[in-house]
């Protein structure tokens, strides 16, 4: 059963990256492409996921002791959110360029910047 | 010594620094920011200093405290040192380059630089793969806010292309890390590596994601539109750092993929770089801009140090010496390049002839292709040398010859930019000069020439630059403001000087062509003495090709000969360069010469079989199934040099558009580079059977023919330089001739024909270049009637005529004498018709020249000329006494060397000298009885004719019986256009240019091909996308296919 | 250098000498013969025998000559020491010390190549009279040697490898002891092609057209006038023979004495006079495709052969 | 249209990739030998409770700098990129209508809450879930809370680049701390440890992560507001 959260992940990527691929407004893209970040994201937790265990959080209920059998694997969670941040970053290049687009060509169509080519 | 974590460290607080100034100060923000890029270089440096100087071990850096697999960690060993150095002093040149913009942008600008920079460092250093993840993202934020900084317009539309194309890429690594950690359980790079990926279920995937992501940074062919649009639009000096240092960086990621792959992934990666290195060569056949071309360059080195990584299984401890030579090749040529580019106004190629107006931009332009290309004495040329070596003694040839052709294209479209260069006229205001720029544009040629030096000082194959010829021939790029009789009489007494120094080591063989080359280039020399300017960039390149020669002669490995080799080749090519329209034959030249030297290097690595050092006596003991096509190959490089027939189209315009006194050098002397690399390669590996064919019946076939298109060619020019340049085609074609015959007297014949050519043939040019200078044209049928004007010029063409021809006074006949000896005892006969129907074929564009130009009728326009200038008519007169010795004794060159020559044919076939009277085994030959018996009857009847004709009546020129009326003008009555119409009817079959047609279709399809395939990039960030994609899938599809 | 001048056997000279006092009459009446023969045969009366002599004496008596520059006056000079340097250079009565000339400075390479002494030094020449026929009598002559040259190198190449030596007095010593074992019979290929190539070198109609009198009124020697018209007489006497000379040494077995020379060479000389006043004038490319296609064939057949 | 089917055809094989790796994926009946180290060792090394936390800002400190420099990245270029474009210094004059009623309210009861909780999170980063980026985000929605209300609001750029310039020297300061008096670059244990579960415990980790929350609030904001005066007024 826990395969399903891997599943949706990759089904989510592979429909961001058709969004991405296929669209020709740069917002949609950027969604897209968020869409897809957020796939990658959840396949990055679901890999780390073992069943019938829980949080790596030390406290009261899951004692330094028995950590070692109680908890989940605690480094996808790390990469994870640092996989977050970084796709915020990009994001966030990409609103600009998507400004500056606009500003600089008055369209948000990406295809109609081609003027470097061959 | 610092820890390096300090560059991290220095360049992230350097950024926040920056972000606490006041948004309007600039000086100071700039000063930090070079601050801290010179600390990072300190650092990087001092540990390269501390590897490479003290030989210390390659050292672990640990994070947090911990062990590696538990933390991030660090190792700086001798390659991240150096890789580190490069990146921050590109980093901080281009910070120089680009003070206006980062004023102009303020500190945000400048801590983008700064983190960019560290990033890269941080992609050298780290052995995390989820911290390579992260410095890579850094890098491509950072790329993606740099490119804004270009003054291009465009540059928008390439930044979101690129980070379309990243965002796939990322997230393409991030799968491929979670689940390569799902499979090895820890994320550091040495454990992966130790926990052998392959075998653990899903590991194998993972990591062809992975390597696939990484792969993919490294813009390979069919998915590297994005990156040629960033090379396009940046700004040059951003351009420079994106393709040294993040091109450098991520090889070496790519590298550090490669060892947790292992060895079942090397043939992926040199087959993805290798097809990107040839396609994006040949794609920038047709570009015409300047940094997009540059792109294609850049991409091109990066796939050809991919395939340099994919052998480095082969490769060995001699990995880091060839990848390390061409990548910092690579790194400061290219560097180098973007910063000249931001000096030239326009982008087109030919814009860049505004270098012209500063010298010493020409010579860093020329330094930064030579370090390109890989031509001696630069670290590309050892790195090549090696790489070529490795990959023959393993048997991958297709790869060799793949990578060679690549490098061949490269050279093409290089040179033929520096052909633009000098030779296309430059607008008024082409170039946009800043002191700053160009200080940083020169730092990077002196950091070229110490490259250069240190990579000679680790080559096993001792240092290039401690050759004192070449030493001497670069003497001269300083001293080029000197005058020039004041350079001449330099380089005319280095020429004499070096021969007498060497003179006693010289065999009489050596000493043959030693005297042609080195007295006889000065003797050509003389003739330079007539140009009043300065004429710069002349000395250089003649010394260059004269210490080229010299090297050749007396080289012993087959390393000294091939760097002499492309050394002249070099030389002459700049010198050729110099003539007024001779921008497309140089090209062709050098093309036809680098491809002649690449087969050569190729011959070489296949006889070494991987023997460091390889003699070349050695050759002898080549193993047979490899012996002939070494032979082969080194033959047809050798024939390049000498244009036989099928590889001689660049010889009739590089000979005819060079200057004056550059002709006969390069005609009478460098020819004969060509047949002393056939007299080194026959002597040492003799006959060799291919296929059961015997090769030296080939070159027997191939010099016969060559002799006959050649003589036939040059009578229906009607330019008098080109008549002469076919006619060198026709006489190498008799030298290679009497080579192939493989007996005593051939290869004597052949000796006869080094000194003969030489004389006869500068001779020649040179009095052909003197009445061009004076006439103002080299069209025979425009002159006429010279021979009252210019009586020494005619002497010295008369002289030199008959000697050409071969009748008996001269010493031409002791040529075709020795020549008919020598095809008595040769074993075949069928190529003689050939060479009995060139031999009288010379008659005719001989008696051509001298008529059309000395007799007949003289024009109006030329009434007024003087005889040629007196430093042109000097060395004639010198060759014409030289041929007159030569002609009454020719014991006194040929004598030893006839003895030295008898070891290679056990005695048998030599010639006896004693008296007068010369003998073989055949015939007899007398040279001073024929001489004083004609001279005597030719004096008889002289003083007969002249006591009969004491009154004789000299007339005018029209004075002629014209069946009554009188000659129009001299126009009419001079016999000279078209001179051989009815030779032409018969025999003008065999002069279609086949040769010429067949070398235009394959240039002409390889740029077609350039020109279609590159539709391919249709400048939308999505295909590029799509490219990427689909280079993806396929490369998947090719591994599941490979997988057994 | 000295001691091979003393060991020189002075007496060559005077013999040499009468040597070319001989052939030189001998050339002048058998010439003149020649031409009254082709003129018989079509039937007119021809010229007496003793004309080149009347003409000889006619041009050396001319008072004025007029002379185009130097090498214009050098031509006939180069022309007639060529003639008389290739009959020297090759030994004329085979076995006789005295009529050996100075063969001992070459061998047979000495003589094929010398023969172009002459055709460069009269090209010289007439171009620079600066007449237009001349020039272009010049370049046909040239064209057609070519062709021409290149059956009589293969017969040469041919016998020098039967009789394996370069030497003429060897080769004509070969073929001494009767007449079977001349060339023309134990390598007749080549002797064909030597002829067919005789053919063409011998300025008679099939391949006269560097002459050609009516079109470019005889060519080369337009301007040649008086004492150098008289310098080219002789030599258009004297080089024949020489050159017929030299096909009698390699291909007719020699001559033992001066009749038996004087024979064989009327009669090789009335091959091409045979043969000429049966066949029109080719022109340069026809005569070219001649030699090409049927004498160079034989030549090659020869020299595989042998 | 061929774009499409061949943009279709390309991620069906994408699409075939991830089949593989995902029935070739066998979750991992126990923990591996990186997870079992941090597992034991973060309490009694570092003394955190949250183990993801010390993973993030100690184990993979470096990381966590990396990810940090990447917003301060992505805030410096958008800023130095939008003040190129736009010259930003034209008054606002045109009024907006005032926004709803229950949204003015609402932000002015709930801002000052958002602040405190974003503030909890990143303060108890090693104890309970959550961290620096968490509370940062929290911040930054608040901001983003208040332009919705109003706009036209302009926050201090200065103060934002002060504080985020500040927060970012303290991290990199810390880090070299680390390497100077401890193990080695961004090792958390310059201060003492603590007793397991207290606040002040975990040697310098809240210290880092506190000031990360501080950073990546200041970042955030300063790009909502860059983008939001990018609004032609």
């Amino acid at each position: 059963m826990d395969w399903i959260a891997m599943a949706t992940g990759f089904i989510l990527i592979l429909m961001g990256l058709y969004g991405a691929l296929t669209e020709r407004n740069i917002l949609r893209i950027i969604v897209s492409f968020t869409v897809a970040n957020t796939g990658v994201n959840l396949v990055l937790v679901a890999v780390g996921y073992m069943h019938g265990r829980t949080a790596p959080i030390l406290d009261k209920t899951v004692p330094v002791a028995e950590a070692v059998a109680r908890i989940i694997d605690p480094v996808p969670q790390a990469l994870v959110l640092t996989a977050i941040v970084i796709g915020l970053g990009v994001t966030a290049m990409m609103l600009t360029y998507a400004y500056k687009l606009y500003e600089e060509k008055g369209t948000l169509d990406v295809s109609k910047c081609r003027d470097l080519k061959w | 010594m610092v820890s390096p974590m300090y560059i991290i460290a220095a360049g992230l607080g350097g950024a926040f620094l920056l972000g606490l100034l006041p948004n309007k100060w600039r000086t100071i923000p700039y000063a930090i920011t070079l601050a801290i890029l010179g600390i990072m270089a300190w650092i990087a440096g001092s540990w390269l200093y501390a590897f490479a100087v003290q030989g210390a071990a390659s050292v672990e850096i640990f994070t947090a405290g911990t062990q590696p697999p538990f933390a991030i960690n660090f190792r700086v060993g001798l390659a991240e040192a150096s890789l580190a150095l490069l990146t921050t002093l590109v980093g901080l040149h281009s910070a120089l380059y680009m003070k206006d913009t980062l004023f102009k942008q303020g500190r945000q600008a400048m801590a983008v630089l700064l983190i960019f920079i560290m990033a890269l460092c941080g992609v050298i250093f780290t052995r995390d793969v989820f911290n390579l993840f992260v410095f890579m993202e850094l890098v491509v934020i950072a790329t993606a806010g740099l490119v804004l900084l270009s003054a291009d317009r465009r540059a928008l539309g390439a930044g979101i292309k690129y980070l379309i194309v990243s965002q796939l890429v990322s997230i393409l690594l991030l799968v491929g890390i979670i689940f390569l950690y799902h499979a090895t359980g820890t994320l550091n790079i040495d454990d992966m590596a130790a926990a052998q990926v392959n075998l653990l279920q899903g590991g194998a995937m993972a990591f062809f994601l992975l390597f696939v992501a990484v792969l993919a940074e490294l813009k390979p062919f069919p998915a590297n539109g994005w990156g040629l649009d960033i090379y396009e639009s940046a700004h040059p000096a951003f351009s420079a750092i994106f393709s040294t240092a993040t091109g450098g960086a991520t090889i070496y990621a790519a590298d550090k993929m490669l060892q947790i792959g292992g060895a079942e992934w090397l043939p992926a990666a040199t087959a993805i770089g290798i097809v990107t290195f040839v396609a994006a060569n040949i794609f920038a056949l047709v570009q015409n801009n300047d940094r997009r071309l540059l792109g294609y360059s850049s991409v091109a080195q990066i796939g050809l140090l991919l395939t340099v990584a994919g052998q480095r299984d082969i490769l060995g401890d001699a990995y880091y010496y060839v990848a390390g030579g061409i990548l910092l090749a690579h790194a400061v040529s290219k560097a180098g390049l973007f910063w000249l580019s931001g000096l030239v106004a326009q982008r087109e190629l030919t814009d860049w002839a505004a270098l012209r107006s500063q010298p010493v931009l020409v010579f860093a332009f020329a330094t930064f292709l030579a370090l390109l290309v890989g031509l001696p004495p630069f670290p590309g040329f050892y790195a090549k040398w090696d790489l070529a070596h490795h990959l023959a003694a393993e048997g991958r040839l297709w790869l060799l010859g793949l990578i060679l052709f690549g490098a061949l294209v490269e050279a093409a479209y290089l040179f033929r930019w520096f052909g633009y260069v000098i030779k296309r006229e430059a607008r008024e205001n082409g170039l946009a000069w800043q002191s700053v720029k160009a200080d940083v544009a020169f730092s990077a040629v002196i950091v070229a020439w110490l490259l250069a030096y240190l990579w000679g000082h680790l080559s096993g194959h001792g240092n290039l630059l401690h050759a004192v010829p070449l030493l001497f021939a670069l003497l001269f790029l300083p001293l080029d403001w000197l005058p020039a009789k004041l350079k001449n009489v330099l380089a005319i007494s280095g020429l004499l000087y070096w021969f007498y120094l060497n003179y006693p080591s010289y065999d009489p063989l050596q000493l043959i062509f030693a005297a042609v080359m080195l007295p006889g280039g000065a003797l050509i020399l003389l003739a330079s003495f007539q140009t009043q300017k300065r004429r710069v960039g002349f000395y250089p390149a003649a010394m260059l090709m004269f210490a080229g020669l010299a090297m050749l002669i007396v080289a012993k490995s087959s390393f000294d000969f091939f760097a002499a080799w492309e050394l002249l080749t070099v030389g002459s090519y700049f010198l050729i360069l110099r003539g007024k329209h001779s921008e497309p034959h140089a090209l062709s030249y050098l093309v036809f010469s680098l491809g002649g030297a690449f087969l050569i290097l190729a011959g070489f690595a296949i006889a070494a079989q991987g023997a460091p050092d390889f003699k070349l006596a050695a050759l002898a003991q080549v193993a047979q199934p490899y012996a002939p096509w070494v032979f082969a190959m080194l033959a047809i490089g050798f024939m390049t040099k000498t244009a036989a027939v099928g590889v001689h189209i660049w010889l009739p315009g590089a000979h005819a558009e060079a200057e004056t006194d550059v002709s006969p050098m390069v005609s009478g002397i460098l020819l004969k580079a060509g047949l002393f690399g056939l007299f080194m390669l026959l002597i040492t590996m003799g006959k060799q059977q291919l296929y059961g064919v015997e090769l030296t019946y080939v070159m027997l076939w191939i010099g016969a023919i060559s002799a006959l298109i050649g003589n036939l060619m040059a009578i229906f020019q009607e330019d008098a330089k080109r008549l002469l340049a076919y006619s060198s085609i026709g006489q190498m074609g008799y030298a290679v001739f009497g080579l192939a015959l493989m007996n005593h007297l051939g290869w004597l014949m052949a000796l006869m024909f080094v000194i003969n050519h030489y004389i006869y043939k500068s001779m020649l040019f040179l009095s052909v270049g003197g009445i061009a200078k004076r006439t103002g044209t080299r069209l025979m049928y425009r002159m006429g009637g010279l021979i009252t004007l210019m009586p020494l010029s005619f002497i010295a063409v008369m002289i030199g005529i008959i000697a050409m021809s071969g009748v008996p006074p001269l010493s031409g006949f002791g040529g075709r004498w020795i020549f008919y000896n020598a095809i008595m005892t040769a074993e075949y006969r069928l190529p003689m018709v050939i060479v009995f129907l060139a031999g009288p074929i010379a008659f005719l564009y001989l008696f051509r020249l001298i008529h059309t130009i000395f007799l007949g009728q003289l024009k109006d326009e030329m009434r007024k000329i003087k005889e040629a200038p007196f430093w042109i008519v000097l060395p004639q007169m010198i060759f014409v006494v030289a041929l007159m010795v030569f002609a009454l004794v020719p014991g006194l060159a040929l004598r030893k060397v006839d003895l030295y020559m008898t070891q290679f044919f056990a005695g048998n076939g030599h010639l006896n000298w004693e008296g007068l009277t010369i003998s073989s085994d055949f015939g007899y030959w007398n040279p001073v009885a024929i001489m004083v018996i004609i001279g005597v009857i030719f004096m008889t009847l002289f003083l007969w004719l002249l006591f009969v004709n004491r009154k004789a009546q000299p007339v005018k020129q029209f004075n002629i019986v014209f069946s009554g009326e009188r000659p129009f003008r001299p126009e009419t009555t001079h016999f000279a256009w078209n001179f051989f119409a009815p030779y032409r009817k018969a025999l003008g079959f065999l002069t279609q240019p086949l040769v010429t047609i067949f070398w235009e279709t394959v240039s002409e399809l390889l740029h077609s091909a350039a020109d279609i395939l590159r539709r391919f990039y249709t400048g939308n960030g999505q295909t590029y996308a799509i490219h990427l994609l689909g280079f993806v899938i396929i490369v998947y599809m090719l591994w599941m296919g490979g997988k057994p | 250098m000295m001691e091979a001048l003393v060991e020189f056997n002075w007496m060559r000279i005077p013999w040499a000498l009468l040597t070319v006092f001989i052939v030189f009459n001998y050339g002048f009446l058998m010439t003149a013969l020649i031409q009254k023969i082709a003129a018989r045969v079509g039937r007119r009366h021809g010229i007496p025998i003793w004309q080149n002599y009347i003409d000889l004496i006619k041009n050396y008596a001319l008072r004025t000559s007029i002379t185009h520059g130097v090498m214009f006056y050098l031509g006939p000079v180069f022309r007639l020491s060529g003639g008389v340097g290739l009959l020297l250079f090759v030994p004329t009565i085979y076995g006789s010390d005295m009529f050996s000339n100075f063969s001992f400075a070459g061998d047979l390479i000495l003589a094929l190549y010398f023969v172009f002494f002459g055709t460069l030094g009269m090209a010289l020449g007439a171009a620079e009279s600066g007449h237009p026929y001349s020039a272009i009598g010049i370049t046909r002559g040239l064209s057609q040697m070519t062709a021409a040259e290149l059956p009589f190198a293969l017969a040469v190449f041919a016998v020098a490898l039967q009789y394996q030596t370069l030497s003429i007095t060897d080769i004509v010593a070969a073929q001494q002891g009767g007449v079977l074992n001349w060339t023309l019979f134990t390598n007749p290929f080549a002797v064909a092609a030597a002829m067919m190539s005789f053919l063409g070198s011998m300025m008679r109609p099939p391949f006269d057209v560097v002459l050609a009198p009516q079109e470019i009124p005889i060519g080369p020697p337009t301007e040649y006038h008086s004492s150098f018209l008289a310098m080219m007489q002789t030599n258009r006497a004297l080089f024949p023979i020489a050159k017929i000379v030299v096909y009698m040494n390699l291909f007719f077995g020699g001559a033992a004495s001066w009749p038996v020379l004087f024979l064989k060479v009327f009669l090789i000389y009335m091959v091409s006079a045979f043969v000429g006043v049966v066949f029109p004038r080719f022109r340069v490319e026809q005569s070219i495709r001649w030699f090409l296609i049927w004498a160079v064939p034989l030549g090659i057949l020869a020299v595989v052969l042998v | 249209m061929i774009r499409n089917f061949a943009v279709f055809l390309l991620l069906l094989g994408l699409g075939a990739i991830f089949l593989h790796l995902l029935d070739g994926y066998v979750p991992a009946s126990e923990l591996n030998q990186t997870a079992r180290y941090y597992a034991e060792h973060t309490a009694q090394d570092l003394g955190a409770a949250n183990i993801v936390t010390a993973i993030i800002v100690t184990y993979r400190g470096l990381d966590t700098l990396g990810e940090v420099t990447v917003l301060f990245l992505a805030s410096t270029i958008i800023g130095m990129v939008l003040a190129q474009g736009s010259k930003r210094q034209r008054a606002l004059q045109r009024k907006l209508p005032a926004s709803g009623e229950l949204l003015t309210t609402g932000s002015r009861l709930l801002v000052p809450l958002i602040l405190l909780f974003g503030a909890y999170v990143f303060v108890n980063g090693h104890l309970t879930p959550g961290g620096g980026f968490q509370g940062g985000a929290i911040i930054a929605s608040a901001a983003l809370l208040v332009l919705l209300t109003d706009p036209l609001k302009r926050f201090s750029h200065k103060l934002i680049a002060l504080v985020e310039s500040i927060s970012g020297l303290v991290f990199v300061g810390v880090g070299v701390l680390g390497m100077l008096l401890a193990g080695g670059f961004l090792d958390n244990r310059i201060l003492p440890t603590g007793e397991f579960g207290a606040l002040f415990s975990a040697g310098a980790i809240p210290l880092i992560y506190s000031f990360v929350g501080l950073k990546v609030g200041a970042e955030f904001t300063s790009m909502l507001t860059n983008l939001a005066e990018t609004e032609k007024s």
